[in-house]
């Protein structure tokens, strides 16, 4: 039967230098905390990032920010991480900014194989200036390119060997359309069941979007409640 | 009762039973705390919920659910979770009806300006943009001025717009006012206040019904 | 508590002669047969319809076609409908056909609040010639507008009812893109459960799209294993 | 053994562990017949389905489960349904394998006519293009030959492309043939058929290795 568990090291050792990763989840729930923690370990460099956000300092794709491994940032909103914003700034790191659902649409797009989405989105705006209008049907639209990406990482709950994958609550985000956008899509999941155990009907992602499963032992405590978060 | 919890409580006001309403950071995130038990609204949250129950207490976190702002969250009765296309569909296709959202500046005719300060502050575009062009009904909750006093409701704003044309209702702590084709409508005014306080303190003439203006 | 159920009537009177209805379903699975049928009797007439297919002579919407109640039919592949086919060949009907994929992403970008998608989809093929062809990052892309319609009528297994809704097996195809493309969105459901009762994670359709659910109280034979279908 | 069961179980060797395979209507749909049990496949429909099972016995039908073909199927183990655009998205996306489709026409470039003959039949476009234009491999299982004898593989198509140049090989009753730079290369030729025959009722010429040419 199909397996598609692999060795951490193994799976993330298709990523190279100078390659672009989606990277799953909006804030902490979702994020491949230790898929990240593992590419910083295996030193790859010149990155593109995609991902909503930039996480916090510390956590998930800042420690490769500040690690200056990372080029180019493709994100809707950095906000929460004053490290990236600084980086930002001082021109350290490129940075790209989409609405937030239009680099969903635009992810998307990728993942179903569209070269592109059409939007009223930032018409009015100073958006428009750096996008290729077009005129459809006696109006004006924004043209916004499908992304792409060399590689996925995101995070699971559930997955069974054959790759179906269910997300826990909002912690699905952003991660089963970058499993859908990308060539190779690697994901952390915290638990495995036998194929054929998951209700076909509540499969969040089929299996046909995965390659590689990497089976958490433990989670790390980015993974938890995180305590400035607490009101 | 802070000046942000006077305006969340008077934003509470402006929600009808049925609604979907999405709340912005700041402010609007207070106006859950407002809403009476009958309300039935669905909250929705750009991250991929609807349906956020009553905040959430101390103890209570769960680590997967949080809210757009990375609050965390509860859930209500018949919530459902979805990707982050989906939830923008839910923006974008019309089906919020009332957006809450904070703000640098607003015009009189409705123009939004709050996610870029040029050369100073733009730590991107996040959700506002598509809440404030979609929504079916946008209302800006706002400090009436700004901290060094200069008003935010200007006769045109002066930062990158959001949005134009999309604010029906500003909620200060002043004052309640909707835009109208005919400029700004004074609607409501807070007890403490008067009159010519919240017009000096705004940067754009206010239009006011005969009569005594009500008072929140 | 919020509470969607509608009568069937009630529901129906929405659509109003000339308007656009999306139908769920490809063949019988997800096809809601009692509401057409109500349509059927309503009389509403110079319909335009959108479904994948034609449903099968004498089921579904082939009843309204052959009623003569059908102005414009958008759709994939009518093929198991020789009414239909007939129809068109005769110009007693006018009719669109999309690609299977691009259809679905048509009324998908309806849905999504977009304006169109971009596709190469067809651009060595015939269907270039009717399609507004955009040059876009130094290729072409054939521009499909996205499709909204004045209702969607949809069939579901499970409902609450705040409008969340739960599709049985291959039944779900359109129905959750056409659920949110409609302004109007009237579900027919095999089964209401208290709100509250389903799972978060499960949901396959958020009850936001949905405006109303007519409860059925038993199924009609159409809904049934199809003896001309079984080998 | 009929002819379209001897094309069927010739096909159903070209998959390969692992696949993601999409079978269209006809001919490929008997193709699961022939799979080896550790074949290990994912069969995929187009209206929304990943792990379609063995073939559907009499008595075993569920209503509310049918392939793209409206027949009903049965599920294997680690299966999943989802909608039409997702469904869409693995095959646009590229994550069919395999797509096996019937035709009308097939050149020997491997432009690919298969859905429309104008004037004359033009139910639709289905799923047809898209898989031709993006499954990573597309395998063609069609009778030799039109009922009237005609060459259904031409030097290049008459009728309007379903998608250019797509297809990598050619399975009949006769012969299996791929798709190379140079034109036709015939691979495998059926037992009881003959090169002179094939070569006859191809319509472009044929290469063939030196040597044995492998029978099937």
């Amino acid at each position: 039967m199909m397996d598609k568990t692999t060795r951490i090291d193994k799976a993330l050792e298709q990523v190279l230098d100078s390659h672009s990763v989606m990277v799953g989840g909006f804030g902490a729930p979702g994020t491949p905390f230790i898929l990240l923690d593992h590419l910083l370990e295996q030193g790859s460099s010149d990155l593109t990032l995609i991902k909503n956000d930039a996480n916090e300092p510390g956590m998930g794709i800042s420690k490769l920010l500040e690690a200056g491994r990372v080029r180019t940032l493709i994100a809707s909103h950095i906000g929460l991480n004053p490290i990236a914003v600084a980086l930002m700034n001082r021109r350290e790191i490129e940075v790209e900014l989409y609405p937030q659902g239009i680099l969903a649409e635009k992810i998307r797009a990728g993942g179903a194989g569209l070269l592109g989405v059409l939007t009223d989105i930032g018409l009015d705006t100073i958006l428009r200036e750096s996008r290729q209008v077009v005129h459809m049907e006696g109006r004006e639209a924004i043209l916004e390119p499908a992304l792409r990406a060399d590689t996925a990482l995101i995070h699971a709950a559930v997955a069974d060997r054959a790759g179906n994958l269910i997300f826990a609550r909002s912690a699905r985000n952003f991660c089963p359309l970058m499993a859908m956008a990308a060539d190779t899509v690697i994901v952390e999941v915290e638990k495995v069941v036998p194929t054929g155990t998951l209700d076909p009907d509540a499969v969040h992602l089929p299996g046909a979007f995965v390659d590689h499963l990497v089976v958490l032992d433990a989670l790390t405590p980015d993974y938890g409640v995180l305590p400035n978060h607490v009101i | 009762m802070s000046f942000k919890e006077k305006i969340a409580a008077r934003a509470a006001r402006e929600v009808q039973a049925g609604q979907v309403i999405n709340l912005g950071i700041g402010i609007p995130t207070m106006i859950p705390d407002y809403l009476p038990a009958e309300a039935d609204v669905f909250i929705q949250a750009e991250n991929g919920i609807l349906g956020i129950g009553p905040r959430c207490r101390n103890g209570d976190e769960d680590r997967n659910l949080i809210d757009a702002g990375a609050n965390y969250v509860t859930l209500a009765p018949g919530a459902s979770f979805f990707d982050s296309a989906v939830s923008f569909a839910i923006i974008r296709g019309g089906r919020v009806d009332l957006s809450f959202l904070g703000t640098l500046e607003v015009a009189a005719n409705g123009d939004l300006a709050n996610w870029i300060i040029p050369g100073k502050m733009a730590p991107g575009i996040g959700g506002g943009m598509e809440l404030a062009q979609k929504a079916k009904r946008v209302v800006v909750t706002t400090s009436h001025t700004t901290r060094d006093g200069a008003p935010k409701i200007l006769a045109r704003c002066t930062l990158p717009l959001t949005a134009r044309a999309c604010v029906k209702t500003i909620i200060t702590e002043l004052a309640v006012i909707d835009i109208t084709p005919h400029g700004l409508m004074l609607r409501e005014i807070a007890r403490e206040s008067g009159l010519e306080e919240v017009q000096e303190k705004t940067g754009a003439p206010l239009l006011f019904a005969e009569g005594e203006i009500p008072r929140f």
